[in-house]
């Protein structure tokens, strides 16, 4: 058999499913063992089928003349987001966080709080240096990623010196913290949350537009998506994911796997400020029903839904929650009774997700 | 459209269908001709879209909220001021995310033509805003944050059941005018709590013990209660919404501090589905509504007969707002004969409030949000063993909020 | 590697791990010399797997020190003493199930060449991560093996790798902790000489229970009976040491 | 200082509630290593039954052992038909699965009792209150809590170090391949341990629902109360949760009762209300996050 000359591209794509045999990372001298097989695996083929699908969506829509469909799948790819971010450190790193929502919650509130402000007038802060409020995004979003990054990394620093259920217990602990702080912030509307009178500019688009806001949900998606798929190929996400299987290896291997793990958490956190601010946006409203652990517990399901440490899968799991949920409640009040034992049924029967499921299966 | 069409489940259903179908491609034309088809037929009912809670603990609060107005509905069969209407129902569980994107179906998917419900206030200060910028009229049944009354007040925005501050100022003002020389207050560390500590202060004249505000979860109120006894007030008032105020009467009963310092509270605390939960530990408790199954009003013993007849049950606050909010609607639509194209003519029939509220008097200040006259009540045990309330006397006449001031209509 | 002039790569003095009543190790001595193959043997709960602990810097040790190459190194954490050339393998097998083969000693490898934050370049294209790695498995023989699942290696394969990703550390002193345990004869023999040829390159503490393999590969022993070092010595002196018969061969061979 | 003792006491009854709860959950956990959310929803579940048991039949003993009964085979169930599968997945699976369950619960309890909360009151025998000390007036079902509490702290500390039983959970939240050797039949021992968790959240249940308002979700409030107990005392040990138990509760009250006035002395009125609320809100978080700072796996941790 013929040593087959992969692309880089060709390899990063392979390299999608960390979990498969990772049969085309071949060095020179090893024979390609697939080579008469599929070329392209069946992660691949629904990678460019999701992203197809999503890019041609709203040209289907405005033949149907349903906008709010439009809607629907922006906040589907906004929750995706959030999910792949959580995804980064609960598939690949094996960090069980239940505090997610928090960071979510800051790029949310970043994004209220400014626009407040620019509303008003007022400053950001007159103290130590006087800060107006800006309405672009592409001011707005960059701090909202940054804030949710540093609350990451002083969580983090502090959770990841235990593990297991004790991490997942004090990553809750500080998120329940901000939200308690939130809750009580009155002068940003406490429980009741705030309005944002419009959606934030970005470098002169009209978002306020839902086409336009869709196309900026679809670009911030492909590029989260593009850079985690980097970021698990590269010599990081090796480390990550080793530290996932066997973190003591690492550390006897000579990785200071706390650096490394902190630092996913932080990467984490950016992820899911990033999808804070686009909700936000979304909405045009914040509360801090964001940063409650039900958000965190609902972020975990719909990456486990779709399939934990895949890269597609939670962004299908972040669709199959959101649409699921809208059209049982649309059919019946009582659809937590139908919601509930899906969730059973897919934990018993259909192991690693949705998505998970459907690659899992075409491997040998 | 079949006369059954308030009916919730089949309307959603097509609702549903619609929304799934886009991924069969094929479906496309299918839906393309149907929408001709409906702009076609000339009597196409008026959409009703009403967003409240069914689900979690807010949930029997939602399900009086739709029946209400259901039964209005049904008493016009299946139109309100004679005008058919089509009323699609949901569930935003308390939450206003969900809320909000429930209101994005109704008016996008759904194309409704008027919302109405809203039972929170959370849930209102994310969904409202963005109906109004659609151009929508939104007939708020309950929740009723300051803002809407103030600074946000809206052309299109009516609220049929009161102000939030309400209630409480009523009770301020009774506690005033019974001679309560010091008083202590309780209620949740959120916005609608301190906003109502800021209504009952703005009428009570007397001395402010101590103002605590509880977790927004906190279900044993001990602590509190000790706290309580060792302040020796001449009064408590407590608003509490829901289930917690259930956990706090219960507690506060059991403590043995009901005959120690007499307890007030906001009418909220005291319907009669919560009852039926406290018991003998809310016997005798004064406080404070709007409504209640015996006033004499006009209409008000025949829609709590008729409400028990159709639910079994006794209707609550909640119920009569929205039948009223029902009953508005119908005045409204009566007065435009189903037309909604002209908003100015809307605005003017809902401002005109031309229906007779099972309150008694009624009409909208300026500010879009009710004059009207507030009780207070007692919780007496009937004869069937069973709790209610009793009207005792009328503390305000012809009240109106305190933002009205604030709103530039 | 190292400037100083002591002979022994590993020196440790007087180490002492206790776990509330039981002390583990009890005032051990292990001394291994460059380049040397040190056998540690000794009855089950003797405290090996502790002292080969405490030395990889797994676990602190409550007394004691422990000096490689001259450096004193008591207290340094273990991803250091692996990057001074210190490493460890593991008795229960300890390599990336989910990885493929080529992964886990290219993480090894990853491991030798500075920080890991490196987010962009693929790292299963990288000739730098991906040449040393295939060198460490063609040296122990799994070459073949590369794209397999780890999770899906034969027991004796998998003892294979986690050699080769020691190696691919580039140590100057390996650790070895029972690596043919559970092996059969043939893959056995295979090991031997697979220590044979890593003999002379590195210094070599090992830990093994097949005896005939202990004392055809090492120099000296040393006998660890309840923390304590019994004696040291070559195979030949052990052999006919009364003591080690008493407290060690007598049973092994009963 | 009798406003404070009084205090200790509203702490001590709040802890024993908890430590119903963290029993039962943290030998679910330890012994068979499974995170199961849907704990609230048997505490749940135990208030309403005894709660229209006790509606139909005014029997509040009737109502406890119906609810105790009932719950125990409910969790018996529920414990062979999905969790068996579960104990062999890792936690997140878990999770999900039993995250469902309690989405499931919730709305089942609103469709069989209906929406609105329950009636639930305290039987007559032990309404009313007493005077411990002169001045310090307790409510009688509170101290009866408190007792039950008690009870079941011995009852469980006799079970688990003087039964047969007893050797194969601690044999079994230390080592599991110990029980297979001790010829335990682990399926049968799991199932009467899960039972066991079941029965007493119901316990927590029933001692609950005439103190608060029995209604869909109740169980969530606690749930996430005693999972920071179970972590604080260490998983696996009862020991753990009944030290847990009580210092979350008589931390959670004190700060409650107390932190508000401490805020008043540095702050102006209105901002001091607000800040002593949020501060005591998040008072137990902190609590939890010092202890695992300074001990990552609890006060008494089970298994090394």
């Amino acid at each position: 058999m013929q040593v087959t000359k992969t692309t880089t591209l060709g390899e990063t794509v392979a390299l999608n499913e960390p979990l498969a045999p990772a049969s085309s990372q071949q060095h020179g001298k090893v024979q390609v063992s697939h080579g008469t097989g599929r070329r392209w695996p069946l992660s691949r083929w629904l990678t460019l089928l999701t992203f197809a699908v999503l890019l041609a969506l709203p040209v289907l829509l405005a033949v149907l003349d349903n906008s709010f469909l439009l809607t629907l799948v922006s906040r589907c790819m906004i929750y995706g987001i959030a999910a792949i971010s959580l995804n980064l450190i609960l598939g690949y790193g094996g960090m069980l966080s239940l505090g997610h929502a928090a960071f979510f919650g800051i790029g949310a509130y970043v994004v209220g709080i400014t626009a407040q402000n620019f509303m008003y007038g007022t400053a950001l802060m007159e103290w130590p240096f006087e800060l107006a409020a800006s309405n672009d995004a592409i001011v707005v979003w960059p701090v909202a990623i940054l804030l949710s990054a540093l609350a990451a990394l002083l969580i983090g620093a502090i959770s990841l010196r235990t593990s297991g259920v004790y991490f997942l217990m004090l990553t809750l602990a500080f998120a329940q913290m901000i939200y308690f702080i939130f809750v009580s912030l009155d002068q940003y509307g406490g429980d009741d949350g705030m309005n944002l009178m419009s959606r934030n500019t970005l470098l002169g688009l009209d978002l306020d537009n839902d086409l336009t806001f869709y196309y900026v949900c679809f670009g911030c998606l492909l590029l989260i998506y593009l850079l985690v798929q980097r970021l698990i190929a590269a010599r990081f996400g090796m480390v990550l994911r080793g530290c996932k299987q066997n973190e003591q290896r690492m550390q006897a291997m000579g990785f200071p796997t706390y650096r490394y793990r902190l630092m996913a958490f932080a990467l984490a956190g950016a992820g899911a400020g990033l999808a804070g601010a686009l909700i936000g946006n979304q909405m045009e409203y914040v509360s801090p029903n964001l940063l409650h652990w039900k958000m965190s517990g609902e972020l975990m399901v719909m990456v486990l839904l779709g399939g934990l440490g895949t890269l597609l899968g939670p962004l299908w799991g972040a669709f199959a929650f959101l649409l699921v949920e809208d059209v049982l409640s649309g059919i019946t009040e009582h659809w937590m009774l139908f919601f509930g034992p899906f969730l059973i049924l897919v934990v018993l029967f259909a192991k690693g997700g949705i998505y998970g499921y459907l690659i899992r299966k075409e491997q040998p | 459209m079949p006369k059954q069409s308030y009916v919730s489940n089949p309307s959603r259903f097509s609702a549903v269908s619609q929304r799934l179908l886009p991924g069969l491609c094929g479906a496309a034309l299918v839906l393309a001709g149907s929408s001709l088809l409906s702009t076609a037929v000339a009597a196409e009912p008026v959409k009703l879209g009403m967003i409240t809670t069914l689900s979690t603990k807010g949930g029997y609060l939602g399900e009086d909220m739709r029946d209400g107005f259901k039964l209005a509905v049904e008493q016009g069969k299946g139109s309100l001021g004679g005008i058919p209407v089509e009323l699609l129902v949901d569930d935003d569980a308390g939450d206003p995310q969900k809320g909000k994107q429930i209101a994005e179906r109704m008016i996008k998917s759904d194309k409704i033509d008027m919302m109405t419900g809203i039972m929170f206030s959370n849930v209102a200060m994310a969904v409202v805003p963005s109906v109004l910028k659609d151009g929508l009229f939104f007939v708020g049944a309950n929740a009723a944050p300051a803002p809407f009354a103030g600074k946000m007040c809206n052309p299109n925005y009516f609220n049929v059941a009161y102000q939030n501050d309400n209630m409480h100022e009523a009770m301020g003002e009774y506690l005033t005018q019974q001679g309560y020389k010091s008083v202590f207050l309780i209620a949740p560390n959120y916005p609608a709590g301190k906003d109502a500590l800021t209504g009952f202060k703005r009428f009570y004249k007397g001395e402010v013990k101590q103002e605590v505000y509880t977790k927004l979860d906190q279900s044993d109120y001990a602590a509190l209660i000790s706290q309580i006894r060792a302040d020796k007030p001449d009064a408590v008032f407590y608003f509490l919404p829901g289930g917690l105020g259930v956990n706090f009467l219960k507690q506060y009963d059991q403590a043995g501090m009901k005959s120690e310092v007499k307890i007030f509270g906001p009418g909220f605390s005291f319907d009669r589905r919560l009852l039926g939960a406290v018991g003998a530990a809310a016997e005798g408790v004064m406080n404070s509504s709007e409504w209640n199954d015996d006033l004499p009003a006009a209409g008000n013993a025949e829609f709590v007969q008729a409400f028990h007849t159709a639910y079994g049950r006794y209707p609550t606050l909640y119920a009569a707002q929205a039948y009223d909010a029902a009953n508005l609607i119908g005045s409204a639509l009566k007065q435009v004969d189903g037309k909604l194209d002209d908003k100015d003519a809307v605005r003017k029939a809902l401002m005109a409030a031309d229906f007779s509220s099972v309150r008694g008097s009624f009409r909208f200040n300026t500010n879009h949000h009710p004059i009207q006259d507030i009780y207070v009540r007692q919780v007496i045990k009937l004869d069937d063993g069973s709790y209610a309330n009793k009207t005792v006397s009328k503390v305000f006449e012809q009240h109106q909020d305190a933002y009205v001031s604030e709103c530039k209509l | 590697m190292s400037t100083t002039d002591t002979p022994w790569a590993l020196e440790a003095r007087g180490l002492v791990k206790r776990y509330g009543q039981l002390v583990a190790t009890d005032h051990a001595d292990i001394c291994v010399a460059k380049g040397e193959l040190h056998a540690l043997i000794g009855p089950n709960g003797a405290g090996k797997t502790t002292l080969i602990k405490q030395l990889s810097g797994e676990i602190f040790s409550d007394q004691g020190q422990i000096r490689f190459h001259g450096a004193d190194i008591t207290r340094m954490p273990i991803h250091q003493r692996a990057h001074r050339g210190l490493v460890r393998s593991y008795q229960i097998t300890s390599i990336f199930e989910e990885m493929s083969v080529i992964d886990n000693v290219a993480l090894a490898v990853q491991a030798l060449q500075g920080h890991s934050f490196r987010f962009w370049r693929p790292a299963a294209s990288d000739a730098r991560l991906r040449e040393p790695a295939f060198r460490c498995l063609e040296r122990v023989r799994l070459a073949h093996r590369a794209s397999v699942l780890a999770g899906n290696l034969a027991h004796g394969e998998k003892r294979q790798l986690e050699i080769a990703m020691t190696l691919a550390a580039e140590p100057s002193m390996l650790l070895l902790d029972e690596p043919m345990a559970g092996m059969s004869p043939e893959e056995s023999g295979q090991m031997v000489e697979l220590l044979q040829a890593l003999k002379g390159e590195h210094s070599i503490l090992l830990v093994e229970h097949d005896m005939d393999a202990v004392f055809s590969l090492s120099d000296r022993l040393t006998v660890l009976v309840y923390g304590k070092p019994l004696v040291t010595g070559t195979a030949a002196e052990i052999r006919n040491d009364q003591r080690v018969r008493e407290a060690y061969l007598g049973e092994e061979a009963a | 200082m009798i406003l404070f003792l009084e205090q200790l006491l509203n702490g001590l009854q709040f802890g024993v509630m908890l430590f119903l709860m963290a029993s039962g959950l943290t030998l679910v956990f330890g012994i068979m290593n499974l995170v199961n959310l849907a704990h609230g929803s048997f505490y749940m579940i135990g208030a309403f039954v005894a709660a229209a048991i006790v509606a139909s039949s005014g029997s509040f003993v009737l109502g406890l052992l119906g609810a105790l009964l009932a719950t125990a085979i409910l969790g018996i169930a529920v414990e062979m038909l999905i969790f068996r599968v579960l104990y062999k997945r890792d936690h997140l699976e878990q999770i999900l699965a039993t995250f469902g369950i309690i989405l499931f619960c919730n709305e089942a309890v609103q469709v069989i009792w209906g929406k609105t909360p329950l009636f639930f009151d305290i039987p007559a025998a032990l309404s009313g209150s007493v005077e411990l000390l002169p001045g310090l007036n307790y409510p009688l079902f509170r101290i009866g809590v408190i007792g039950v509490g008690i009870v079941v702290a011995i009852f469980l500390y006799l079970l688990i170090n003087r039964t047969r039983l007893g050797m194969a959970i601690r044999a079994g939240s230390s080592d599991r391949e110990m029980i297979a050797a001790l010829g335990v039949n682990i399926k049968l021992l799991y199932s009467l341990v899960f039972g066991l968790g079941a029965l007493l959240a119901a316990l927590a249940g029933v001692m609950a629902g005439p103190i608060l308002s029995v209604e869909s979700g109740m169980g969530e409030s606690i749930l996430i109360l005693t999972f920071v107990v179970i972590v604080i005392g260490g998983i696996g040990s009862i020991k753990g949760a009944l030290a847990g138990a009580v210092l979350v509760g008589v931390v959670d009250t004190l700060g409650r009762a107390f932190m508000p006035e401490l805020m008043r002395m540095a702050l102006s009125g209105g901002a001091a209300d607000s800040m002593g609320a949020a501060l005591s809100s998040i008072l137990i978080y902190l609590l939890m996050a010092v202890v695992l700072i300074f001990r990552p796996r609890g006060l008494f941790n089970a298994s090394h």
